[in-house]
Order: structure tokens, then C-alpha cells, then sequence
């Protein structure tokens, strides 16, 4: 194996326990957690399934017995992590659909939204980023530097109702809440993707200051390499070494604040789910779900380790990235 | 350009500092946390209500007017000041205490204990902080500070540890430290003369972050009706409340969103004052 | 290598994407306009089963029941055109309308109707579960219940959306729906769980084809985005609107307020064992602490919705003439002194050094409830009585009175979850205590008021017999009441027709017209 | 604008660089000829790097340019740099100092060269042939699919002059070509410049390193504060130096060195216990060996150098000797003379081995409090290495290198050391203030009869100072010898 393919494998490895790590973990605190929270799970569930006001100590009890929660934790754990070894995630305690089904339809409401905003950061942040980066200390720059604390400061959830007053109580222009068609997929993109614009585009700024000061950009000029490819080539490459890691981080931290978004806007997503699972104490699509974002923390970490990787050979000491 | 090109110039100051803005927020700061601290003493209890006068436009008794219960929101506003403040700093301070103890001992000892603490950092890492926040504020329902308190403090503890541990292991590892080990002064100078001094500064900045982290966070879960109970005035929770008045009663809105986005660019302003200099 | 996407291709992707999102939208709201009903309300549909979130079903007039209501909340003919019961009550026979036939295609059979029936009698949170059911038989066209003791509430019950019939084919091996294959005039083409089902009219439907051919229900959690819908015309029909959101809809153009007052009140549920509150003069000092109008006033934007007894208005026959409760903060103080309670530290009473403190529960699901409970916990601490409030889960509720730690629950209590109230007040009401009903209280005169109701007998009897709970009820608060309930609906002026069922048995999508 | 042509010269006719108001290279008429390359030595800060970025146009945009200079018949403004930019690669090139910086870390070396062909453009149909021959001219056969992680200094030095003239530029521009590389490396290269020179390239050279301006020949042009002190051919100026600057730069170079502490013959004792006793010690870097089974005693009074090229592992050596570094095998032990803080360092970065941001009388009176040592003690050592006492009010980054070097010889005197170990501790220093440094820390360590551990690349160096030589080079080509420095002498 080459060094290249070992470190390849290594990251693989390395973050494939880590998977299995946190999967474990989190399956067994969530699980805990749930089972010290207070109230019975029996009525909360008995509320999810027949209806806030039509939930009474029959009920609760049918749950009870159907659902076995009467038996010892260990045993109702023990009962999960075999399924999860099958790879099966059960059937939701309130809804009783498969969760795999469930939990992949927020799966997928959430990698939607995800994508767009962060599709939208890198290229809003970034573009601001390079401008500002052209002349440091300039206007632009300073124009960005305002941008980045500006959107730092406001919370998501205020600039979605900004958003949402504008755009759609008073223009009409774009639905206010909704899931499914595009065009309820803007406002929300538009709430999240500014957020983080700004921190990539301070680490583009910085990255690509640095590397055009850098001596190999200032070399490949003098070597007689047109502006263009000196750009493409050296600047892009190397300013990427240094953005791909936080554009995972944003990545993460994208997946988590999307349950304001998803709130504000109806949009059906992971952090949905994880809400109302928790009121509910449907533990096994909280479990899961819970194990959906872990991996999915873990995936986008791992993609982003091996896209390191294979922009910047140099080996390293391979730190998490965020 | 870095080389040593300019090695002749190097004496020359070039970055520009910016004491002005550091000023202006330091003001700025200060005349929120006298807000928050004088202002819940002088001001009406902010849960009382008088349901006759809801929704009440400012006046010279009420500058901030009333909200759809009737109460002060000036004194409302007071209290979610203060709490958003105190909370924040709390969690700021407990976060920062157990990441930099604990990253100052991985990147000391090294071994099985770094081995242990990074395990549990990047357990922390991979389960999502949202997840902490709730699962804890569930824990303890009833609206308590304690739980939000908690989950806000563990959500964020990672962050100065991996940061901690990191600056640490360099500094830890640089030639003055062996330098101090060879002329054997002793952990409690390496710990005051080496790491305290470089670490401060980084603290520093990211307790200002920590801040507005915490600030916004707060807010955040106030808007999802997380973690606070009524009739507790917080601002997340009084923007939320007054977003469906924002026409008819615009001061509602307005103010905490002020002192929301005020906070927060204090806090940033500072932060970026701190890394320039 | 390869050169990441260059920036101007990659503005490029979003720009496109955002336009293709805005020409989406721009083709969907056309389509809406012209021939769907768009719905929004507050509550998500997380299962199909007609026990668990079935009313949707039903409201959507996609499924039907035996027996439903009309708009004055008179039992109606459902998927059954006549019922009668034997002398002595114990058998009831419904029988079957003719030419009803699932959306599938299969006809409407008395088997199918048992299946369906039968299994809403086996969940627990099913009224009909509470029926002393002992056989339920096809027979014909008709389908015959056998019960092992008199129950006159039986064709009420059957108006309820969790024994609404679904065809054979809906359910799989294990019993589940997986599909709602109803009998209704529409039908479901397009659903996403939690939060939008989409219907159009049904081929299939025995009646005449309604004029609205199409509708489409979504679910939105939060009542200020429901509002924003309701007057930015990207909902025709919006339920569930908090009082500011009502204010915006009225403010609109093009959009009006519709409302029917529902037999539902908002009441304190009170744990009638507790060592405060046991005390009958305190329940009364609380109630009388309270500024009904004022409240009603300031969060439901009504002030006749104050409650001045148990039921409202609307209810008839259950709302004979009392002395109104009003409030009289001084007798209040009054009562509480005679019950033992002095000034104590900080503006809160105390007895044998304990503060007069309680807590009182109450749930998100109705956003009114919160916001009363902050209007109550403000007006209890200007005689003394301090109050915490806790939003919880409403199964709180439930789960504190069945180990006791329960005190106060702020909840909203719907009395004609059947038609007929008796149902639901013989459950409030009952001696061993309800759920959402009262709380370690019983008083003999009312059981045996609700007995003989059940037993049926003369209308005057009943009259007395009603009013003997409802004023006994007055004079005791087992449930403190506060405000009553409207039901209102921003409807768009695109639509005709529209009626408010206070009942909420469906939607009556059917009689809607497009406005010319 | 028309090209240069082959055979013409280069004049700069007049070169000002201004920062702000600070005048940083103020020179006029100078001639590069074809067959005769120039070299300008000067000590660093002496305006020399400007110059050359000056005639390149690539000075940072915060320095101004002024004057003039052609190229041929061909004039250009040097206060425009973009009016030089369609020469680079194919009539101007500049090989960059340090040219492991100058290498994009991720781009394979063949890309890189690459580049450098006139006209480049992706998927140049002739360019990945043409950048391996020129390796292979170089003797860089192998290295075409390598990243420059991987490369020695030598070989990323000989890289980089491949990417750098493979456009065909004549005028080649060399700055300060030395840095990090040794001897042999240095040689190399020498000969590459030379062979271009031959070929009939015009050659400017900036450098400090007097063994390479003598290796080129040609020119030799002296530069301090900003001027021109003296020129000529390097003959008559590195024999005959006219200026007293000049014969004081030719006189620190170490193989001219005359100390007094210099003079003592090697006051070994065989039979005295050895300070450090190292007893076949092993030490790999990942897979490869850096150093096997080497021993090595030091015994007090002894003077050492570990030497060889970068890479080589002295300074890990010198590490694993003090026991800062574990072995993989094999053992070290000290002496009970060298325990209570009597081993000591002196670092090749000095500004990093003082608690970064703590004033040094911070960070000194520590060391002096923990030693007992006696009052006035660090006052009579700071005037004995020529400092002013108040010079420790200040910050270490508020020093400059030679003087915190001087600052930390009188650090590592407190404890009154048995072993002073100096890794590369002059290496970053001008030969003046090398010479300087040196003095200061032999005399000292001649006065406490203290032993010496060198570690550096300067052979010449390491015979001026020491007596005992390690000289490693490939892991299993570890050579000890001792000399006599009389003899050597």
C-alpha cells in the first residue's frame, strides 16, 4: 500500500470506531437520559398517539402492557441494541410506522435544507471572502468584516422572521412555512446560509491572504505562470486546505440549527423529529434519530478528513477537525 | 508578504490597532450590565400585569410601553438583560474552567489520561450540542436555570478544551519550557510564566465568543420554548411573544431585539479588538 | 488536478436553484388558485389509525361513521340511516346505508363495518372502549351491538372519529392502517406524514360531487406562521388562530374571521384532596381572584368569552340560570383568612409557617393555555397566592392525578367530544374521578343526577337533574371554570359557504362553493 | 515593448527603496554582463533582498521603488512592477530563498516545474516531458511524481532552480540560496549557477555566505545600510577588502577565527568521570533510522560537534544526549555532577526559548531565585556580554537575535553548568554577530571550565570551536574523530 493509500485507510479506520464509538454511546445516554427524564413514558406516549386531552390512566396502562415498559431497562435496551445489530430500528412507540422509515423521511428534509444553505454559504461567504481578500484593509474588506459580525449577531430564528415579514407577509413573494416544493425551500435556506456565510467568509479571507503572501504564489508568478492558473492552481488548492475543515464544521453546525429553521418554517426535519420525540419519550426514534445525527457528525468529519487528505499531502498529525 | 524580506521593517508597526471600537464596546457593555443590574431594582416587577392596559404604546411612565399581558417592558426587558447575562457568563465561566483544567491536564500528562479526556471531547463532539440541550432540559422539566445552565455548559466545555489542549501541547512543547525544565523551575512556573500568559489571551477571545454563543443560544431555545417557563422575561422568549404584534405594536419587538443585537456586537467588538492587538 | 468548481460556476448553480425554487412556487400557487382548497392547522398527523390522530380523516371528509352530527350537534345520519334500540337498551341495530362504496372501489359491507368497529373498541383511548360492549354481529344490512348493561349514549358515541370505518384493505397483517380507504365523497391521493394530505373528490362517493374538487391540509405548529398564511393568501382556510393573529386576518383584505362558540371550556382542574386546596372557601377566593373579563379580554380578545359558570351558553340545556362568577378580590381575601391564612413574607399568605404556594399544570397544545396560566398566576398573586406554572406535557396531567402530586391543571375541556354532553359530564363527573374531569370530589347528588340521566326518563326530570350538577358543580368548583371557547377559522373570501361545525365532526368541505 | 535579446546586459542605472521614510536600498549603475555573474554579500537588513526583488518587480506593495534600469537597449521604470511581469520565467527569474516555502506543499514536483514552460496551460501537450528532462538533467530523475515534503533541502533547491529556468529565462536573480542548505548542497548548486553563467546567463547573486560568493567568482559587491561600499572582482574583494567593513565581514568567518579560548589545547582527562555516557543509543524517525548504535562520552571540559547536513539527526542526537528525547534503544546516563539544573541548552531560535510574553526579568529572576544565585551576578554577566542591565525590562520578541542569544548564554551560566549544549545557536546570526556570540559563550565556558556540545551544519565552525567531531550523515555512516586543534591549526 502506498503511504497516501495507508493514510487513507487510516482515516478511514480510525473514524470508522469512532462511528461505532458514538453510535454506542449515544444509543446507551439516550436511552439512559430518556429513562430518568420525569413523567411516565406510558401516558407521554398514550398523549403522542390518541391526542393531548384524550390520554387517561387506560390508555396509559394499554401502552404500558403493549409495550412492555414495564420490564427492567436493561432488558428493553438489551432488546433494542440486538434490533440495531440487524440493523433494525423498530417501530416508532407512537406512531408504530417502522422508524427507519420515519427517521429517513427527516433524514432527508434535513440534508435538503443542509445542502442549500450551506451551498449558499460557501458561495455567498466565500465570494466575499476572495473580494475581501484582494485588497486587505480596503473598503470591501471592511464592508465583509462588518457582514461577518452582523450576521454573527443575529440569531437564526430572528433573521427567519425578518425574512418571513418581508418576503411574505408583506411582498407576498415567497411561502411562509410549508415542505416539499422548492419554493418553500428559500426562506429557510435564506435564514441559515447568511449565518454562516460569515465564517467562511472570514476563513476565506484569511486563507486566501494568506496563501497569495505565500512564497510559492509569489514563485509560480515569477516562474511566469499567468494570473489565472496561479489562482486556480495554488491559490484555490491550498486556500481549500484550510477552508474544508470549517466548512465541515459549519456542515455540523448546520445540521444542528436547522431545528430552529425547521420549527419556524414547518420544514419536516431531524431536529423536528428529536422534539417531539423527546416530548413524546418515543425512544426509539429518539435513539435513532440521535444515532442519525452522530453519524451523520461522523460522516461529515470523515468526508472531510479524506478531502484534506487528498488536497494536502503532507502527512500530519490527524487532529478531529472540529 | 512573511520572508525575511522585510526583516529591515519588521520594527515598523503595520497593523492598525483599534482602540476606539474596543472602547465603544466596553461603553456599550458596561451600560447594559448597569441596565441589567440597576434596572430590575428600580423597575416594576416585570411579571406584574394590569390585563386593562395590554399592548399599551410608550409613554413618559412606560418608555418601552406594554406587552399584550399589560407588563413593563422596560422592566421585562431589565430582567431578560440581566438573566441573559448572568446566565451566559456562568456557563461561559464553567465551561472555560472545566475545558482549560481539563485540556491543560491532557496536554501535560499526556497517556491514558489525554486518551480519556479526548475520547469523551470527541464523544462530545459527535453528539450534537442540540441534543445535550434538550435531553437536559428534559431532565429537569419545570423550567429551571439549573438545566439550561447545565446543557449550555456542556454543550460548549469541548471547545476550550480541544483549543486548550492544543495551544498547551505547543506550548508545552516549545524550547522555553525545556529550556525551564533543564534549569528546573518547577510546574508552577511553567504554569505562570508559560501557559497562563499565552493561554489568557486566547481565553479571552474565546470567552467573548462563549458570550455571544451563549447569548444567542439562550435566545435560541427561548424561541422554541425550550428549557424557560412563564412568566420569566428573557429575550428570546420576549421576541418570540411579540412577533405577532410586530405591526401593531412594533416596541415590543423592537427592544429586546436591540439589546439582543447589542450584546452580541459588544461582545464581537471586543473579540475582534482582542485579536488585532 | 482537478480544480474545484470555480466560483462563477458555482454562483451559478445557486442562481439557477433559486430561480427554479421561485418558478416553482409561482406554478404551484397557480394551480392552488384555481381548483384546490388549501387548509392549514395547527395540529400534525403522525398515524393513520382512526383511534389515534383519526379526526383528520374524518374533518377532511375522507372517512365517515356510523352516526354523525349536524350543525346543531343532533345526531345525524352517517354511513347508518336509521338505529333503534331494544326496550330494555341492551341491543342497538344500525342500519347500513345503501350504495356506499370504499374509494377502492369495494362496497361498504355490515363485516367491514364490524372490523373497524370492533377495533376502535379495543383502544382504550376510544370512547367507545368505556361502552359495555359484549358482541357486535353483521346481520343483513345492518350491524347489531349487544350490550351487557343499558347504554342510551351509544349512537353519540358512534359519532366519534376513532370508530370511523375503513375498508378491509386498509389495514395489513398486524392491524395496521396503512392506508385510509374511506367511504367519504373525498379521497386521499397524496400523503406525507406529519404534516400534508392531499385530497380530491372521490369517484366513488354515493352523493352528489361537491364543488370544491380538491383540498389540501398542512400542518403548521407554530399559530404566527398560521396567521401569515392566512392573510398573505397562501391558505384558504386557516384554524386555530391566537388572538393576534385574529387581529392581523381582521385587519386583511380578502380574508374574514369565522367563529362558532364550542361547547369547551377552559378550566382549573383541582385536586379537591389537597391540603390547601381540599378547603372549599379557597377554590372559592381562587375563583373569585380571578378577572375573568379582563383575561378573556386581554388573551382571547372576547370578553363574553369569561366564563360565568361551567358551559357555555351554547349548550343549552346545561346552562340554566346562575349567579354569575365574577371577581371580588376582598371576599376573596376573606375567605382565605377565615380558612386559616395570614400575611406571610413577600405578599404571600401563610399558614403554620407553610406559604399559600400551589402549582398549577398546564399544556403548549392550545396556545390560550399558557397565556391564561400567566394571566392567573399574575391575578392569584394579588390576593396572596403564589403560584408556578409549569408547560409540560399534557399527559402530565393524567399520570399527577393517578399518583396524586397533581394540585392545579389549567387544561381545556371539550363536552361534546360525542354529541351528546352527557357522555362526556357523566365521565367528568364521575365518583372515582376523571382524567380530565374531577379530582378526588364526588357529591352524591350529582351521581345520582348523572344516573338517572343515562336511564333516560322525562325531559322535565332531566332539566332538574342537569341543572343539580351544574350548580352544585357552581357551588362546589371541583373545576374552577375561566373562560369559554370559540372556535374560529380566517377563511379567504375565495371560498363560499363556509360553516363552523362546533363540534368539529368534519370540515363540511362539501358545502363550500368557489365565490364567482 | 520589445524582449531583451540574448547577449544583452542588465544596468540598473539608479535603484531607490523606500519604506515609509526609511530608505532601504539606495544604489545606482550597476552592470550584469553576460559570462560574469555579480554577487552582493552584506549582512541581513543591509538592503541587499530589496535590490534584487526591486529588479524583479516583486517587492511587497507596502515598499516603494524608484529609478531606472534597462535590459539591453530595452528600459524599464522600477517604480512600475508590472511592467516586468511578461519577462518572468522566460527573460527574469528568480530562485527564492528557502525553497522548501517556495514549493506548493500540494502540487507533485513535475507540476510545478512544469509550469514554469513558456505559454503554460493546462494540459500543455509538451510541458510534462520537457519539466522530466530538465529533472533529469539535474540529476532528479526519481523525484518528477514526489511532493515536496519528501524532498531534501538540496533537492527541493535543485527543484526549484529546474521550475525556475526551465521558461529559458537568461537573467537568473539567486536569493540568499544558503539558507538551510550545507556545505555539500551549497557546492551543488554553485555548480549549477556556474554552468548557467557559462552557458552565457547573466547571474545576481544575494548572499551572506563568503564561501559561495568565492565559488562563483565574477563580481563581488559589498552592501551595508543601504549602500554600496565597495566592488570589484571577487578576487581582489574577498582578498584584498579595501573598506573596514569588508575585512571585518572576512574576518568572522570561523576558519579565520582567533580566540584566545582558542589557544588552550584539549584539557581532557580519560580518566575523569564522563558527564554524559552515552552506550549505544538507536533512534528511528517513523520507519527511517535517523541514528544506530552510537556511543559517545563526554567528559567535563570536552568540546563536541555534531555535524552534518539537515535532516540528519544531530540535533535530535544532541536531544537524546540531555535526555529530552527518549531512545529507541541503547541508554544514557548522566553524571551526579551534571544533576540540579547543570545540563544546559542554548536554542538556534533564541526568541523561543524565553516564556513568550513575560518580561525577562520575569522570567530571570525565576532561574535566580531557584539557584540561589548570588546578588549581582546577572548584572556582572549581562556587562561581561556587553548588554545594558535595563535591556531585561523588555519582552523577548522586543530583542533582537543576537542580543537575546547573548541574554540566554547568561541564563544558561546561572546554575553554573557542567554541559552547555548549543544547537545551532549561531546558525540565524550574521558572521559578525556569529563571531561575537561565539566569543561571548566560549569565553564563558572556558572561565567555568565548562563542556561544550555543538550541534551545527558549519564544519568550519565546528573545527574553529571543538575538538571532538560526530559527524552524521547516513544513519549507518556515523563518524568520530577527534583532532587536535593545534594540529588542525
Amino acid at each position: 500500500m502506498t503511504p497516501r493509500g495507508a493514510a487513507y485507510a487510516g482515516v478511514l479506520a480510525r473514524r470508522a470506531a469512532q462511528g461505532v464509538g458514538v453510535a454506542g454511546l449515544v444509543s446507551v445516554l439516550c436511552f439512559l437520559i430518556v429513562h430518568r427524564l420525569p413523567g411516565d413514558a406510558a401516558y407521554r406516549i398514550a398523549a403522542g398517539r390518541y391526542g393531548y386531552d384524550l390520554v387517561d390512566e387506560e390508555a396509559a396502562a394499554s401502552v404500558r402492557a403493549e409495550l412492555g415498559l414495564d420490564r427492567p431497562a436493561w432488558q428493553q435496551l438489551g432488546d433494542w441494541v440486538l434490533d440495531l445489530v440487524q440493523l433494525d430500528l423498530g417501530r416508532s412507540l407512537v406512531t408504530s410506522r417502522p422508524v427507519a422509515e420515519e427517521v429517513g423521511y427527516y433524514l432527508v428534509g434535513t440534508l435538503q435544507l443542509a445542502a442549500v444553505a450551506l451551498v449558499l454559504a460557501f458561495v455567498l461567504g466565500a465570494g466575499m471572502g476572495v473580494a475581501a481578500a484582494r485588497r486587505p484593509g480596503g473598503l470591501v474588506d471592511r464592508l465583509a468584516t462588518g457582514w461577518v459580525a452582523s450576521v454573527r449577531a443575529v440569531p437564526p430564528f430572528l433573521l427567519g422572521l425578518m425574512l418571513v415579514v418581508v418576503f411574505s407577509a408583506q411582498l407576498g413573494l415567497l411561502p411562509a412555512v410549508g415542505h416539499g416544493d422548492a419554493a418553500s425551500l428559500v426562506l429557510p435556506a435564506l435564514t441559515l446560509g447568511p449565518g454562516l456565510s460569515g465564517l467562511v467568509a472570514r476563513i476565506t479571507r484569511d486563507a486566501v491572504v494568506e496563501v497569495r503572501a505565500s512564497e510559492y504564489v509569489q514563485f509560480a508568478h515569477t516562474k511566469g505562470l499567468a494570473e489565472r492558473w496561479v489562482v486556480l492552481r495554488h491559490v484555490v488548492r491550498n486556500a481549500a486546505v484550510v477552508l474544508v475543515p470549517y466548512l465541515g464544521v459549519q456542515a455540523v453546525i448546520l445540521i444542528e440549527g436547522v431545528v430552529v429553521v425547521e420549527s419556524l418554517f414547518a420544514w419536516q426535519g431531524l431536529g423536528h423529529a428529536l422534539v417531539h420525540a423527546v416530548f413524546w419519550r418515543d425512544v426509539p426514534v429518539l435513539q435513532a434519530t440521535a444515532l442519525v445525527l452522530a453519524l451523520l457528525i461522523v460522516v461529515v468529519n470523515t468526508a472531510v478528513d479524506v478531502l484534506v487528505l487528498w488536497l494536502d499531502p503532507r502527512p500530519r498529525r490527524l487532529e478531529a477537525t472540529r | 508578504m512573511t520572508t525575511p524580506l522585510l526583516e529591515a521593517t519588521a520594527t515598523i508597526p503595520t497593523g492598525r490597532r483599534r482602540p476606539l471600537a474596543r472602547r465603544a464596546a466596553l461603553l456599550g457593555l458596561s451600560l447594559l450590565a448597569a441596565f441589567a443590574i440597576v434596572g430590575p431594582l428600580l423597575l416594576a416587577d416585570p411579571s406584574a400585569q394590569d390585563l386593562s392596559r395590554f399592548l399599551e404604546a410608550p409613554s413618559a411612565s412606560e418608555p418601552l410601553g406594554r406587552d399584550d399581558y399589560g407588563r413593563s417592558v422596560l422592566a421585562r426587558l431589565a430582567h431578560a438583560t440581566r438573566l441573559s447575562l448572568a446566565l451566559s457568563a456562568l456557563c461561559v465561566a464553567t465551561a472555560l474552567l472545566l475545558g482549560t483544567v481539563a485540556g491543560i491536564l491532557s496536554a501535560w500528562f499526556g497517556g491514558w489520561i489525554d486518551a480519556v479526556l479526548r475520547a469523551v471531547s470527541e464523544a462530545f463532539v459527535a453528539v450534537p450540542a442540540l441534543l445535550v440541550v434538550l435531553l437536559v432540559s428534559a431532565l429537569a422539566s419545570g423550567g429551571s436555570l439549573w438545566a439550561l445552565y447545565l446543557g449550555l455548559a456542556l454543550a460548549q466545555w469541548v471547545e476550550y478544551f480541544r483549543v486548550v489542549r492544543a495551544r498547551s501541547g505547543l506550548v508545552l512543547g516549545s524550547p522555553a519550557v525545556e529550556a525551564a525544565g533543564l534549569l528546573e523551575l518547577g510546574p508552577a512556573h511553567v504554569v505562570r510564566r508559560h501557559l497562563w500568559p499565552d493561554l489568557r489571551p486566547l481565553l479571552g477571545t474565546l470567552a467573548a465568543l462563549g458570550m455571544v454563543t451563549s447569548i444567542l443560544a439562550m435566545s435560541t431555545l427561548g424561541f422554541v420554548k425550550v428549557g424557560l417557563q412563564p412568566p420569566r422575561a428573557e429575550l428570546g422568549l420576549m421576541i418570540t411573544e411579540s412577533f405577532p404584534f410586530y405591526d401593531v405594536a412594533p416596541w415590543m419587538s423592537l427592544a429586546p431585539i436591540a439589546v439582543l443585537f447589542l450584546l452580541t456586537v459588544c461582545f464581537l467588538a471586543l473579540r475582534d479588538s482582542k485579536e488585532r492587538s | 488536478m482537478r480544480s474545484p468548481l470555480p466560483l462563477p460556476t458555482a454562483v451559478a448553480v445557486v442562481a439557477a436553484l433559486l430561480t427554479l425554487s421561485a418558478c416553482g412556487s409561482g406554478s404551484r400557487d397557480g394551480a392552488a388558485a384555481e381548483d384546490t382548497l388549501r387548509i392549514a392547522g395547527p395540529f400534525e398527523v403522525h398515524s393513520l389509525e382512526p383511534a389515534a390522530d383519526g379526526e383528520v380523516f374524518t374533518r377532511l371528509q375522507v372517512s365517515e361513521t356510523l352516526v354523525t352530527s349536524d350543525i346543531e350537534g343532533e345526531l345525524a345520519p352517517g354511513l347508518a340511516t336509521e338505529w333503534s334500540s331494544s326496550a330494555d337498551g341492551t341491543e342497538w341495530s344500525f342500519e347500513l346505508v345503501e350504495d356506499a362504496t370504499f374509494h377502492d372501489g369495494s362496497a361498504l359491507t355490515p363485516d367491514a363495518v364490524v372490523e373497524a368497529v370492533e377495533r376502535a373498541a379495543a383502544v382504550e383511548a376510544s370512547p367507545l372502549a368505556e361502552v359495555p360492549i359484549e358482541q357486535i354481529e353483521a346481520d343483513g344490512s345492518s350491524v347489531t351491538f349487544r350490550l351487557s348493561r343499558p347504554d342510551l349514549t351509544l349512537p353519540a358515541v358512534l359519532t366519534h372519529y376513532s370508530t370511523a370505518v375503513l375498508a378491509p384493505a386498509a389495514y395489513d397483517a398486524d392491524g395496521h392502517v396503512t392506508e385510509v380507504i374511506g367511504t367519504g365523497p373525498y379521497e386521499v391521493t397524496e400523503l406525507e406524514l406529519p404534516a400534508s394530505i392531499s385530497t380530491t373528490a372521490s369517484p366513488e362517493w354515493r352523493g352528489e360531487q361537491p364543488a370544491v374538487a380538491k383540498v389540501s391540509f398542512q400542518a403548521v405548529g407554530r399559530p404566527e406562521s398560521r396567521a401569515l398564511m392566512a392573510v398573505s393568501d397562501q391558505a384558504d382556510v386557516v384554524f386555530g388562530l391566537e388572538p393576534a393573529g385574529r387581529e392581523q386576518v381582521e385587519g386583511a383584505d380578502g380574508v374574514r374571521m369565522e367563529s362558532s362558540l364550542q361547547p369547551r371550556t377552559i378550566l382549573m382542574k383541582v385536586n379537591a384532596d389537597h391540603p390547601i386546596l381540599g378547603d372549599e372557601r379557597v377554590r372559592r377566593a381562587l375563583s373569585l381572584a380571578l378577572d375573568r373579563e379582563s383575561m378573556a379580554d386581554a388573551v382571547l380578545r372576547e370578553e363574553e368569552l369569561a366564563a360565568t359558570q361551567l358551559l357555555p351558553p351554547s349548550l343549552t340545556a346545561w346552562h340554566p340560570d346562575l349567579e354569575p362568577l365574577t371577581q371580588d378580590q376582598d371576599t376573596a381575601r376573606d375567605l382565605l383568612r377565615e380558612a386559616g391564612w395570614s400575611e406571610g413574607s413577600g405578599g404571600v399568605l401563610e399558614r403554620d409557617g407553610k406559604p399559600l404556594a400551589l402549582t398549577l399544570i398546564t399544556y403548549p397544545d392550545r396556545p390560550e393555555l399558557p397565556a391564561l396560566a400567566t394571566a392567573i398566576q399574575a391575578a392569584l398573586a394579588q390576593v396572596g397566592v403564589r403560584l408556578e406554572v409549569e408547560v409540560t406535557n399534557s399527559s402530565e396531567i393524567p399520570a399527577g392525578q393517578a399518583d396524586g402530586t397533581l394540585e392545579l391543571a389549567l387544561i381545556a375541556k371539550h363536552f361534546a367530544l360525542v354529541s351528546d354532553p352527557l357522555v362526556d359530564i357523566a365521565a367528568v363527573f364521575a365518583p372515582e374521578g376523571n382524567d380530565w374531569g374531577v379530582m378526588n370530589w364526588h357529591d352524591d347528588r350529582v351521581t345520582r343526577a348523572i344516573d338517572a340521566l343515562l336511564a333516560g326518563g322525562s325531559e322535565s326530570a332531566a332539566a332538574k337533574n342537569r341543572e343539580t350538577i351544574v350548580r352544585t358543580a357552581h357551588e362546589e368548583l371541583p373545576l374552577i371554570p375561566v373562560a369559554w371557547y370559540r372556535m374560529n377559522a380566517a377563511v379567504s373570501d375565495r371560498v363560499e359557504g363556509f360553516v363552523m361545525d362546533p363540534l368539529e365532526t368534519t370540515w363540511r368541505l362539501t358545502d363550500l362553493q368557489w365565490a364567482s | 515593448m520589445t524582449d531583451p535579446r540574448p547577449g544583452d546586459d542588465l544596468v540598473i542605472h539608479h535603484a531607490v527603496v523606500q519604506h515609509g521614510t526609511t530608505t532601504l536600498a539606495d544604489v545606482s549603475d550597476i552592470r550584469l554582463e553576460p559570462g560574469r555573474p555579480l554577487t552582493i554579500i552584506g549582512e541581513s537588513g543591509s538592503g541587499k533582498s530589496v535590490l534584487a526583488h526591486a529588479v524583479m518587480g516583486t517587492l511587497p506593495p507596502e515598499l516603494v521603488a524608484r529609478g531606472s534600469m534597462t535590459i539591453g537597449a530595452v528600459p524599464f521604470d522600477l517604480a512600475d512592477p508590472t511592467g516586468r511581469r511578461h519577462l518572468w520565467g522566460r527573460s527574469l527569474a528568480l530562485l527564492p530563498q528557502e525553497p522548501a516555502l517556495a514549493l506548493d506543499p500540494t502540487l507533485r514536483v513535475r507540476a510545478q516545474v512544469a509550469e514554469g514552460v513558456a505559454g503554460w496551460r493546462p494540459r500543455h501537450p509538451d510541458a510534462s516531458r520537457m519539466a522530466d528532462e530538465r529533472l533529469a538533467r539535474l540529476g532528479l530523475t526519481e523525484v518528477g511524481g514526489s511532493y515536496p515534503h519528501t524532498l531534501s533541502g538540496g533537492m527541493a533547491q535543485r527543484v526549484a532552480y529546474a521550475a525556475a529556468t526551465i521558461g529559458g529565462a537568461r537573467i537568473l536573480v539567486v536569493d540568499e540560496p544558503s539558507k538551510g542548505l550545507d556545505r555539500h548542497s551549497l557546492d551543488r548548486l554553485a555548480d549549477l549557477l556556474s554552468a548557467h553563467v557559462r552557458e552565457g546567463g547573466l547571474l545576481l547573486t544575494i548572499t551572506h555566505d563568503l564561501e559561495l560568493a568565492r565559488r562563483l567568482g565574477g563580481d563581488v559587491m559589498v552592501m551595508r545600510e543601504a549602500a554600496v561600499l565597495e566592488s570589484g572582482s571577487a578576487e581582489r574583494v574577498l582578498t584584498a577588502p579595501q573598506h573596514a567593513y569588508t575585512r571585518a565581514l572576512l574576518a568572522a568567518e570561523p576558519s579565520r577565527w582567533d580566540f584566545p579560548w582558542m589557544r588552550g589545547v584539549a584539557a581532557t582527562d580519560a580518566a575523569a568521570e564522563p558527564l554524559v555516557a552515552a552506550e549505544s543509543i538507536t533512534k528511528s524517525y517513523g520507519a527511517a533510522p535517523l541514528f544506530e548504535d552510537v556511543s559517545l562520552q563526554v567528559r567535563p571540559g570536552e568540546r563536541w560537534a555534531l555535524t552534518g547536513p539537515s535532516g540528519a539527526g544531530k540535533t535530535t542526537l544532541g536531544n537524546a544526549l540531555l535526555r529530552l528525547t527518549s531512545v529507541d534503544s541503547g541508554s544514557v546516563a548522566h553524571s551526579r555532577a551534571t544533576a540540579g539544573g547543570r545540563l544546559q541548552k542554548l536554542y538556534q531560535d533564541p526568541g523561543h526559548s524565553f516564556p513568550r510574553r513575560v518580561r525577562l526579568e520575569t522570567a530571570m529572576g525565576d532561574v535566580v531565585r531557584r539557584h540561589g544565585v548570588e546578588a549581582g551576578r546577572v548584572g556582572s554577566l549581562l556587562e561581561k556580554v556587553g548588554l545594558p542591565h535595563e535591556i531585561l525590562r523588555r519582552r523577548p520578541g522586543q530583542v533582537s537575535g543576537g542580543e537575546l542569544q547573548r541574554i540566554a548564554i547568561v541564563r544558561a551560566m546561572l546554575p553554573r553548568p557542567a554541559l552547555i549544549f548549543a544547537d545551532e545557536a549561531t546558525s540565524r546570526l550574521d558572521l559578525a554577530t556569529q563571531a561575537t556570540t561565539m566569543d561571548i559563550l566560549m569565553t564563558e565556558v572556558e572561565d567555568n571550565g565548562c563542556a561544550l556540545l555543538l550541534v551545527t551544519h558549519d564544519t568550519a565552525l565546528a573545527r574553529a570551536v571543538t575538538h571532538h567531531q560526530v559527524r552524521l550523515g547516513s544513519p549507518d555512516d556515523v563518524d568520530i574523530r577527534s583532532e587536535d586543534p593545534v594540529a588542525v591549526s
